[in-house]
């Protein structure tokens, strides 16, 4: 079981890297952003692997903490960065 | 052999994370590449035994200082806005599409 | 391996799978909103197995609960997260994409 | 507690105060079990912190009507479908040539505003091919992974059964406020 934890985990830290060619490549802000929260409930999946994987109880505090947190920076993006009124760039 | 793989592609795209951070020109894109440095840091954090130091960064490195960085971007851009008509402060983000 | 671990792998890899075409999706979808909806289901669905796989071995039920926990909020966090991306990407005029 | 002094201590305008803040405080016990996995002593801070939670909850949202037996069909009806979901969109991103057809529609809701609402927006993100993306006065507009499907009735079924779980009945539907611009 223990190595198909790891395996797992290695699995879904690589689609994690997969994932940041869209944070690279764009093209709009909003996608950038949703990368991240892919990476978000990825390492949420990977901690509670790993917590099981080396009996660490701790490790689900944190993945409790990584699913409030990709909510709160979500939200400062919509409120905040994405406000300019300018919809020239986006619109075509 | 697994941990190994896991631990190595873990730290090779924290420094690749980190440089791009570092070197990108677009503000924004910087911004998210901070958070999901932030994110595997926290992974790292872990996978040394110190998981109390990967709920503090999980919690102030990804968390709270995205929210603030981004919040500040939103400053700087409505000043750029503000301050000019067309220059360089402004222009992050959606521009490139 | 008992069952349960039998069981409990068959969870996880189906989990795995949808984490994968998550990120498929996010790769190849056309626009904000397609890879929005390939982000908040299939990503919710493979940590829902995960999760699933893993609460049938935790050792007590307050562990099974805390996994529970740590679903709902994912869940919850999604859902509102894409509603609002979505919302605002409208208002900016990001225009759906049609074939 | 100062909504409830407020409109004068009568014996029927605080019974079901009493009766949801009952319920709630043994909701934040479980999750305040949960999530200190069950360790006794935690339970010095775990007391006064559900006491806190309940009276704040009652102050911020002081009653929710639901009814059990509608939860108890919603969530089965919820986790199937929500699998389905996954299943259609991961089956449109594994396949070559990338099967979909990507739309807006509106939908007029029927739903009273408020919780209900709020709680059928955030269901329908979750739903197999359909993505809330604005609400907008009683009309919600829809992206639809898959135009050629029938959505519609979906989401019709699914309005019923939040309306069930909330314990409300659904108002006749005005189409005046959609269909204006698509």
């Amino acid at each position: 079981m223990q190595t198909l934890y790891f395996a797992l985990a290695l699995f879904l830290l690589l689609n994690l890297v997969a994932g940041m060619w869209r944070v690279l490549r764009g093209p709009t802000v909003a996608d950038r952003m949703l990368a991240a929260q892919l990476f978000g409930t990825t390492s949420v999946a990977i901690l509670l692997l790993l917590a099981q994987a080396e009996n660490v109880a701790a490790l689900r505090d944190v993945a409790l903490v990584f699913a409030l947190l990709a909510a709160v920076t979500a939200v400062a993006f919509v409120r905040r960065a994405w406000t300019d009124p300018e919809t020239k760039h986006d619109a075509n | 052999m697994l941990h190994w793989a896991f631990d190595s592609l873990l730290g090779l795209s924290l420094l690749w994370l980190a440089w791009r951070a570092l070197t990108s020109p677009d503000l924004f894109k910087a911004i998210v590449l901070f958070i999901s440095f932030g994110l595997l840091m926290s992974l790292a954090w872990v996978r040394l035994g110190a998981p109390d130091v990967a709920l503090a960064e999980a919690a102030i490195g990804a968390g709270l200082t995205g929210a603030l960085l981004l919040a500040a971007l939103a400053r700087l851009e409505s000043i750029g806005e503000a301050g000019r008509q067309k220059g360089s402060i402004g222009e992050t983000g959606a521009h490139d599409r | 391996m008992t069952l349960i671990d039998v069981f409990s792998a068959v969870l996880l890899i189906a989990g795995g799978v949808f984490f994968l075409a998550g990120t498929l999706g996010l790769l190849r979808f056309p626009d904000v909103y397609t890879r929005l909806h390939a982000l908040t289901k299939a990503d919710n669905v493979g940590l829902g197995l995960v999760i699933a796989g893993l609460a049938v071995q935790a050792q007590s039920w307050a562990t099974m609960g805390k996994l529970l926990l740590i679903w709902g909020l994912v869940l919850l966090a999604g859902a509102s997260i894409s509603h609002l991306i979505a919302s605002r990407a409208l208002q900016r005029g990001i225009r759906p994409w049609r074939r | 507690m100062n909504r409830i002094a407020d409109k004068g201590w009568s014996l029927d305008s605080v019974i079901p105060y009493f009766r949801s803040g009952c319920l709630r405080a043994v909701a934040f016990a479980l999750i305040w079990w949960m999530l200190t996995t069950g360790a006794v002593g935690s339970w010095l801070v775990g007391v006064p912190m559900v006491l806190i939670a309940t009276l704040v909850s009652l102050v911020l949202v002081p009653t929710i009507l639901w009814s059990p037996s509608g939860v108890a069909l919603f969530v089965p009806f919820f986790v199937w479908r929500s699998l389905y979901g996954g299943v259609d969109v991961a089956w449109r991103a594994f396949h070559p040539s990338l099967p979909i057809a990507p739309g807006l529609i509106e939908y007029p809701l029927r739903l009273s505003p408020g919780l209900p609402r709020v709680f059928m927006v955030n269901t329908v993100s979750l739903l197999p091919g359909t993505l809330s993306a604005e609400l907008r006065a009683d009309c919600l507009k829809v992206h639809v992974l898959d135009t050629r499907k029938n959505v519609l009735s979906e989401l019709m079924v699914v309005e019923q059964a939040v309306a069930r779980m909330f314990a409300t009945s659904l108002k006749n539907a005005e189409r005046g406020d959609c269909n204006e611009q698509i």
